[in-house]
């Protein structure tokens, strides 16, 4: 999944400074699964908002809705006739729902809420580690099953570089280090022949140093 | 009559409502059956609600016990019969009369509210027992604030009948003219639990306990409990001062055959001491030092190690193995203590405080009860049972439990108990549900689609609301509110008159919700939602507003400020009373069946016990024989026969008809919640089904082995073995044994180390009951036994002192200092060992060896993985709760019983195996579970499948169901809300505590409302 | 090994089969030659190449570029280090071409620090290739005379290619293979990280001539002396992939402060000279952190003087 | 700050320990500040972030959660999750300008009245001292 932090309220307040009568938008996808914009989040904005503004003696109206998702237009499509009402609008998806519902609502200003982050999944409750690296040409088996593209710092082909310490990366003690745990298990594994070979500078086009991509499937595109 | 014609009656009688008392009768009138509970005193709860804090979890003892005496006081099943004693029991098994004598109380408890007015106004003060007398308490008085049932009792001792409280209770409760009566009832068995007194330090003059800053152990939980005398604030009663240095003696009262003459060990002082230091030093606001002058730590139950382990090396808690011999007042209110280290050496030590662990001694009731129901006492005047029927006494149809028949703790009382309630009840099967009552109930008025109308029940509580808060003033202000359709005030909201003219109000005016505003819903909630269901409301369309306990008892100077609290309070309840559901609690079906994994003893005798109780059970051994570890013992502690006990055991599990037995056979899937789960069973061998059972309750029996030492030897050499090697021996070549003539028992072989770091319980028994029997056979022999502690608790102590004066030597070691064994070229096997009080290294060349080998639960990890129960580090199964729920697990319907759960020896085993019988008794014998009410419901279309619920919830009860949403099942469900409150999508309310509800109560306290039209 | 793949002065003082000595220099953070040109004039004569860093610990300072030619018109060999953290393959290549037509023959193909603990932890890592890839790049361009995608070079460029090689990160078991796969890659010569953990070099040299690892290519031993008894504790916990045994902190500790640095120096010179023993080794790298006034000292105390002149 | 300020201090207690300890605080008879109004709740873990935030937003001038010492939840583990919330408002507090000092979390058995009415004057006073919640009402 997609996963993101919210932004810090002030940020979010000064967005909307101006603004007297707001829509918050959650989404049931991603953001709702790694709880940082699902109706829960909305509410909870929503009053820090509120509290926000009533302390600054400029109250305003603040309402949440939630959609089932902000990346498909036909959910979109399902704020027609609300989000004309508002002055300003704040998505707490990822960052397609801002974009899509500014493609949908040309007329309307929308905002994020969230700081969207990574390719990742929850390692246990309220902490999510990144997984892929979205680098479009996947290489995990080489590696069995760990991706050193996302989850070594340096994206090294041929690790562990001599920061590696105690299964630890350099950059801090909290971070795996994921050559680390290959070699080790490559050994376990009486594999560790595989470390042996050359892997080639690696072809970035299919990542976002391509361009920005596409995906097109003929036989369902029209 | 002919015994097939005998009278079979459907009612109890327990005698003792402590907590063994409480659980005994929770679990038989849970299981059907009509309890009369009755106790000398004027409330339930015995010794443990006055304890401050229970190890080895440090739980605040209030807080655990006191949903026990809610539960006992409200159940429809339950007569509490307070300040009463048994007189007399006539009849036999299956068919008593028992006379009961029910000392006057002088306040009617029917009438009395518990309002307390009476007390307010009692000029009369008399020692407080509850404080063991460190405070004063009035004449008319309530023994705790928790007391069951809520309602005071006048002490004619100290009255002095001046008629004050006569005058003020409003509720007309008090009776001076109460009179000693005498009532009969009709009980198909009794359950003894009369429970233990502390033993009194002033029966011998060895401790200088007259002076005040010498105080026994339970005054010191009275002291450090935070309703007790001081508050909860640390001070010696002297001078009220911090003290700085206290020092516990252990043995006060037991082990002691000259001073206090007990030869008995009390099992549970070490540790309470251990507990008091670590909590005494919480309670410190300096640096507490404390230490505990001890014989042997006897750190011997489930844990216990490890909290010993954890007082000494992380808490700093001194401990000190020495007899303190003299303690001495000296100046500023200390006392010095001389004593002699193991070395040899004379310390003097001033202490500020000192603690006196006194042991227990048996109720003065004891006595009593034997003598009138002419039963046997054993040599410390306890109820004298034995090991294969642990429960039962020395008369048909009476029982006990509890530390009425020894020393125990908590959990082994509350085990003793349920067992007791199984026992006492499974030749009355056939009269389950025939002397119970069950409520007659309207059917519920259907509101849905109603506006809500909602009637006000203000309460004076004679004065105690009226007296402080302007109750016109807060009735006029609710008939302000929105919805409100009905305000009354009334002198006593609980009173009978007032609950019945409640229903009349409900009838006449349509009111579909209900606010009382009175006391605290903890003690009163059950009540009136018992009268708005008789009036055809469902039971949860009530709220309360607590004007009383969290108002006007406690803002008595400030009476605007509590009126105009209490209108906020109305207010809010109110607010959230326009919300409030019905919730309707659906009827699972029960399987009446049971199923046992593990043909051991434990789970035999649970299999035994539940045919019995008249349930079919399915006993399933993965092994093709039954019996277990028994088949390697030859006796019980006491002498009792084991293999004789075995074959009989055996041999009735195989006949009976409500046993199927299933060997060689292993669980593979397990399915369903309380009331009726799914297991599958296949041969372990061909790994083919054996069948699919359906049943109500499962106990999990799976066991324990005896450790193979590594190192020792063993295993090389046939003069080294275990215990059961021994035991094998002496069965089958007893010459073997016999020829040596020295003999070395080497104790805690595999136990108490940093891999194991618990104490195996019955190896110390083990090795004295051996030594025993070895030097009365041959008492040439030299036996030596190498202890780091001598752990024989309770009446075991006697083989301790046999063993002594048998002339068995023992030769204490420090952990750091194991004997150490050593084979000379000849194959001469030497021990050697540093004795402490030469000081120096003893080299033994014995003929044998015996280890003492811990022991080990049986590895069961699949079947424990497939049950979802949880095991500790060491790989036993874990309980509900340490101390009130000891034959439980967490998981609703499931139970443990034997060495799976921990150590024990084999009457402990059947014990806990009969209490798991009685606890799955109290769901098999339903003809359905009720299930819903105050748990999670799940809104599917709101569920973002996100797995958070999953996640954090404390029982691992929600899951993903194969519609594609969270699934949580009420049967499940423990209602606490953790869920709702993470829940990203908002999907999971928690029913009567809903968002809605409580952020509509929220607002109310900020908003005043618009007036009603 | 008669045939030179660079000529560098390095290649030849190695392919003679003296025992190399090179030493390090950190280039200025800012524009001023003349503290570049205090810190490379004490190297003169004192070792037979200068490892000029790349914008070590990710702190910017002059392009290791500039600085090497700088040392170039000095008379003094730099190794040019380059990491791949701040470049892409492009500007790598372009980067080598142009090291290579200022004089620049020998170049030390690094990883890089991360940014993380550097002066700009703001900005965004390139690692578009790494370490391994780098090598096998260099050696392509000189070997083949072709750049990664295969076009001809004009004039390709003759690099002495060096790699490091940390025998104390972890896991200590690959850390042999790794450095048979950077020689396998094209590696010419191996520079090692800082040792004081000498048991366990002697465990990780002895893998490597074995494996025939020292026949194949050369390896310099790095050594830094300690300045104190702080920097031996901050490099024990605080360098990621430092081996600082307690001893070694105690020897410091056990002498009067002022003689500390002393030690340090002793220290090193005594691992010197047990590297000149010590089979498959075939120099020393002097690591002498903002130190390099000091290298003269320790070089004379090392007994590695005079450098060879071939 | 003016003398007569009466703030208006909302409690969501456990029913298991806090709620009891406030019952027992009656029961002994012992004095508080009025101020406080509890919202009896099955265990602190149902306390939602959004109930603390709603009553800030209402106008509370203090709120605060009551539940179980730590390690002896009745639901296990919800007062530290319950604590977890009370921080994160806290924080959210302080980032709005609004002193965190306002949303408590407190720890107590059921044994402890005498805890619960000092708790009740710690906060009473505490809000004194801080005066007024600076969250203007809106009316309706």
């Amino acid at each position: 999944m997609i996963v993101a932090d919210r932004k810090p309220l002030v940020e979010i307040q000064e967005m909307v400074a101006n603004s007297r009568k707001i829509l918050v938008i959650g989404c049931k996808g991603c953001v709702t699964v790694c709880n940082v914009g699902g109706l829960k989040e909305a509410e909870i904005l929503a009053s820090s908002l509120r509290i926000g503004r009533n302390k600054n003696g400029k109250p305003m109206e603040i309402d949440e809705t939630v959609l089932e998702r902000q990346c498909d237009p036909e959910y979109i499509a399902q704020l027609k006739d609300k989000v004309g009402n508002y002055d300003a609008v704040i998505s707490m998806a990822c960052g397609v729902g801002p974009q899509f519902l500014s493609e949908a609502y040309p007329e309307q200003k929308f905002f994020p809420a969230v700081n969207t982050k990574f390719f990742g999944g929850a390692v246990q409750h309220g902490i999510w580690e990144e997984r892929c690296a979205g680098c479009g040409t996947c290489v995990i088996h080489h590696y069995d099953g760990l991706c050193p593209i996302a989850r070594c710092s340096k994206s090294l082909q041929h690790g562990p570089c001599g920061g590696s310490s105690k299964g630890k990366c350099e950059i801090a003690n909290d971070v795996v280090c994921i050559w680390d745990l290959i070699v080790r298990k490559k050994m376990e594994q009486g594999r560790l022949d595989d470390l042996r070979l050359f892997q080639p500078a690696k072809d970035w086009r299919t990542a976002r140093d391509g361009g920005p991509r596409r995906s097109i499937r003929e036989e369902l595109a029209s | 009559m002919t015994l097939a014609e005998k009278r079979k009656l459907g009612s109890v009688l327990v005698v003792g409502a402590g907590v063994a008392g409480i659980q005994a009768s929770l679990d038989m009138a849970n299981s059907g059956f009509y309890v009369h509970l009755v106790d000398r005193s004027p409330s339930v709860g015995g010794i443990m609600a006055q304890l401050d804090k229970t190890f080895p979890t440090n739980d605040c003892a209030m807080c655990v016990i006191s949903p026990f005496l809610v539960e006992v006081g409200r159940h429809l099943n339950i007569h509490v019969i307070p300040c009463s004693e048994l007189e007399r029991l006539d009849g036999e098994k299956g068919d008593f009369k028992a006379t009961i004598v029910n000392h006057p109380r002088y306040i009617d408890t029917e009438k009395c509210t518990g309002c307390g007015q009476c007390r307010q106004v009692c000029p009369v003060v008399a020692i407080n027992e509850f404080n063991c007398g460190l405070d004063l308490r009035k004449a008319t008085y309530i023994p705790y604030p928790q007391a069951v049932p809520l309602a005071y009792a006048i002490d004619r001792n100290a009255c002095i009948g001046c008629g004050m409280c006569e005058k003020v209770c409003l509720a007309g409760a008090v009776t001076y003219d109460d009179k000693t009566k005498i009532t009969e009832l009709e009980v198909g068995s009794v359950i003894l639990a009369p429970g233990g007194e502390m033993y009194d330090p002033k029966e011998a003059d060895s401790w200088s306990y007259s002076h005040p800053n010498v105080v026994t152990s339970l005054e010191f939980e009275r002291i450090l409990s935070a309703s007790g005398p001081y508050r909860g604030h640390l001070m010696r009663p002297y001078d009220r001062e911090e003290p700085e240095k206290i020092a516990w003696l252990q043995c006060v009262g037991s082990r002691d055959i000259n001073r206090a003459k007990n030869s008995h060990c009390s099992s549970v002082c070490c540790m309470y001491a251990i507990k008091q230091t670590m909590i005494a030093k919480e309670h410190s606001a300096h640096e507490l030092d404390t230490a505990i002058f001890y014989m042997d730590m006897r750190t011997y139950g489930k844990d216990f190690d490890k909290y010993y382990s954890r007082a000494k090396e992380e808490r700093g808690v001194r401990f000190i193995r020495s007899r303190v011999h003299s303690i001495e007042p000296v100046e500023n209110g200390n006392l010095r203590l001389r004593y002699v280290k193991e070395s040899g050496e004379s310390v003097e030590e001033i202490f500020n405080m000192v603690v006196l662990s006194v042991g227990f001694k048996p109720s003065s009731g004891v006595e009593t009860i034997a003598k009138k129901l002419g039963l046997t006492l054993n040599e410390q005047h306890f109820f004298r049972t034995g090991d294969i029927r642990p429960v039962a006494t020395s008369r048909d149809g009476v029982y006990v439990c509890g530390v009425s028949h020894g020393p125990k703790d908590i959990p082994q009382s509350v085990m003793e108990a349920s067992a007791a309630a199984s026992v006492a009840t499974s030749d009355l099967s056939s009269a389950r549900w025939s002397a119970t009552r069950t409520p007659q109930l309207p059917p519920e008025t259907d509101f849905s689609k109603m506006v809500p109308r909602i009637g006000v029940f203000v309460c004076n509580c004679g004065i105690n609301i009226g007296g402080v808060a302007d109750v016109p003033a807060i009735r006029e202000y609710a008939k302000t509110l929105p919805h409100v359709v009905h305000v009354e005030d009334n002198l006593f909201t609980c009173s009978q008159d007032t609950q019945e003219r409640m229903k009349q109000v409900i009838r006449e005016k349509n009111i579909n919700r209900v606010v009382v505003a009175s006391c605290s819903p903890r003690t009163h909630e059950p009540l009136f939602q018992e009268t708005i269901r008789e009036a055809g409301l469902n039971k949860y369309l009530f709220e309360m507003a607590n004007i009383r306990d969290q108002n006007t008892w406690v803002h008595k100077n400030n009476p605007d400020l509590a009126t105009a609290k209490a209108k906020d309070l109305v207010r809010m309840a109110v607010a959230k009373a326009e919300y409030i559901e019905p919730l309707h609690q659906v009827k699972l079906d029960v399987k009446p069946a049971v199923l046992i994994v593990g043909g051991g003893v434990a789970g035999m005798e649970a299999a035994l016990g539940a045919a019995e109780q008249g349930f079919q059970a399915y006993l399933v051994e993965k092994t093709d024989t039954l019996g277990g570890m028994a088949h390697q013992l030859r006796k019980t502690w006491q002498g009792e026969d084991i293999p004789a006990y075995l074959e009989r055991l055996i041999k009735d599990v195989t006949n009976h008809s409500k046993i199927q037995i299933f060997l060689n056979t292993k669980p593979v899937h397990f399915t369903g919640t309380i009331g009726s789960f799914t297991t599958t069973l296949n041969d372990i061998h061909t790994g083919n089904p054996n069948g699919i059972i359906e049943h109500g309750a499962a106990i999990l029996a799976t066991g324990g082995r005896e450790y193979r030492p590594e190192g020792y030897q063993y295993g090389n050499r046939p003069d080294v073995m275990t215990h059961l090697d021994l035991d094998q021996a002496m069965k089958d070549t007893p010459a073997t044994v016999m020829n040596a003539d020295t003999i070395v028992f080497i104790q805690c072989v595999g136990s108490r180390n940093s891999d194991r770091p618990y104490c195996s319980r019955v190896c110390c028994t083990h090795t004295l009951k051996n030594a025993i029997e070895l030097k009365k056979i041959k008492p040439g022999m030299n036996i030596f036994v190498m202890y780091r502690d001598v752990r024989s608790y309770g009446f075991r102590e006697s083989l301790y002192q046999e063993a002594r004066a048998l002339g068995v030597h023992f030769i204490r070691f420090d952990p750091e200092n194991p004997p150490q064994m050593n084979i000379a070229e000849n194959n001469i096997l030497t021990i050697t060992v540093t004795d402490h009080i030469l000081q120096r290294p003893i080299v033994i060349s014995p003929d044998l060896v015996v280890l003492a080998a811990a022991v080990l639960p049986n590895e069961n990890k699949e079947l424990f993985e497939l049950f979802k129960v949880p095991v500790n580090a060491e790989g036993f199964l874990v309980e509900a709760h340490a101390k009130l729920r000891p034959v439980d697990f967490g998981s609703e319907g499931l139970f443990l019983a034997g060495l799976a759960h921990y150590p024990k020896s084999i009457d402990e085993s059947i014990a806990q195996a009969r209490a798991a019988v009685s606890r799955a008794v109290t769901i098999v014998s339903k003809d359905g579970i009720m299930v819903g009410g105050v748990v999670a419901a799940v809104n599917p279309d709101r569920c973002a499948v996100c797995c958070t619920c999953v996640r954090a919830c404390p029982y691992g009860i929600p899951f993903i169901g194969n519609e594609g949403h969270a699934v949580i099942q009420q049967a499940e469900c423990h209602g606490c809300g953790v869920c709702v409150s993470e829940c990203p999508g908002k999907a999971i309310t928690l029913q009567h505590f809903t968002d809605q509800q409580l952020i509509a109560k929220t607002r109310a306290l900020f908003y005043q409302p618009a007036m009603n039209e | 090994m008669s045939e030179l793949k660079s000529g560098s002065n390095l290649e030849k003082v190695l392919k003679a089969g003296h025992f190399a000595f090179t030493g390090e220099c950190g280039p200025p953070r800012g524009a001023n030659i003349d503290h570049l040109k205090e810190k490379y004039e004490p190297l003169k004569g004192m070792v037979d190449a200068v490892n000029v860093t790349d914008n070590q610990t990710a702190v910017v300072r002059m392009s290791s570029m500039a600085a090497s030619a700088l040392l170039v018109q000095a008379g003094l060999e730099p190794n040019y280090q380059m990491v791949c953290r701040d470049r892409n393959r492009l500007a790598m290549m372009s980067d080598i071409l142009g090291a290579y037509s200022l004089g620049i023959r020998n170049m030390l193909c690094l990883s890089g620090d991360h940014q993380k603990f550097g002066d700009h932890p703001q900005s965004k890592n390139v690692y578009d290739i790494d370490s391994m890839q780098l090598i096998s790049m260099v050696k392509k361009m000189r070997d083949e005379g072709k750049f990664l995608n295969e076009d001809e070079i004009d004039v390709p460029p003759k690099m002495f290619i060096g790699a490091a090689s940390n025998p104390f990160g972890d896991p200590f078991e690959f850390r042999i293979y790794r450095l048979a796969n950077k020689i396998a890659a094209g590696a010419d010569f191996i520079q090692t990280q800082c040792i004081y953990n000498m048991p366990k070099f002697r465990e990780f040299i002895k893998k490597a001539v074995d494996m025939g690892l020292t026949e194949k290519c050369f390896l310099l031993a790095g050594v830094t002396p300690m300045k104190s008894v702080g920097m031996a504790k901050y490099m024990k916990s605080r360098v990621p992939g430092m081996d600082v045994p307690d001893e070694i902190i105690k020897r410091l500790q056990g002498v009067d402060k002022k003689e500390v640095a002393d030690e340090g120096i002793r220290i090193a010179c005594e691992q010197i000279e047990e590297f000149k023993e010590m089979k498959g080794v075939a120099g020393v790298h002097l690591m002498a952190i903002e130190w390099e006034h000091r290298v003269p000292e320790i070089a004379e105390r090392a007994g590695v003087l005079p450098r060879p002149v071939i | 700050m003016s003398q007569d300020f009466e703030p208006q201090i909302l409690a969501f207690c456990c029913k298991y320990c806090a709620y009891a300890a406030a019952d027992l605080a009656g029961s002994m008879r012992l004095n508080y500040p009025p101020n406080i109004k509890v919202i009896q709740v099955p265990c602190t873990g149902r306390v939602d972030i959004i109930f603390l935030l709603r009553a800030i937003e209402e106008g509370a001038d203090g709120v605060y959660v009551a539940g179980c010492l730590e390690g002896e939840c009745h639901f296990v583990g919800g007062n530290l999750r319950a604590r977890k919330r009370v921080n994160y408002v806290k924080k959210t507090l302080a980032e709005l300008g609004i002193e965190p000092e306002r949303v408590e979390m407190f720890n107590l058995s059921s044994a402890m009245g005498p805890r619960f009415a000092e708790i009740a004057i710690e906060m009473t006073d505490r809000i004194k001292k801080l005066g007024p919640t600076p969250v203007c009402r809106l009316a309706g």
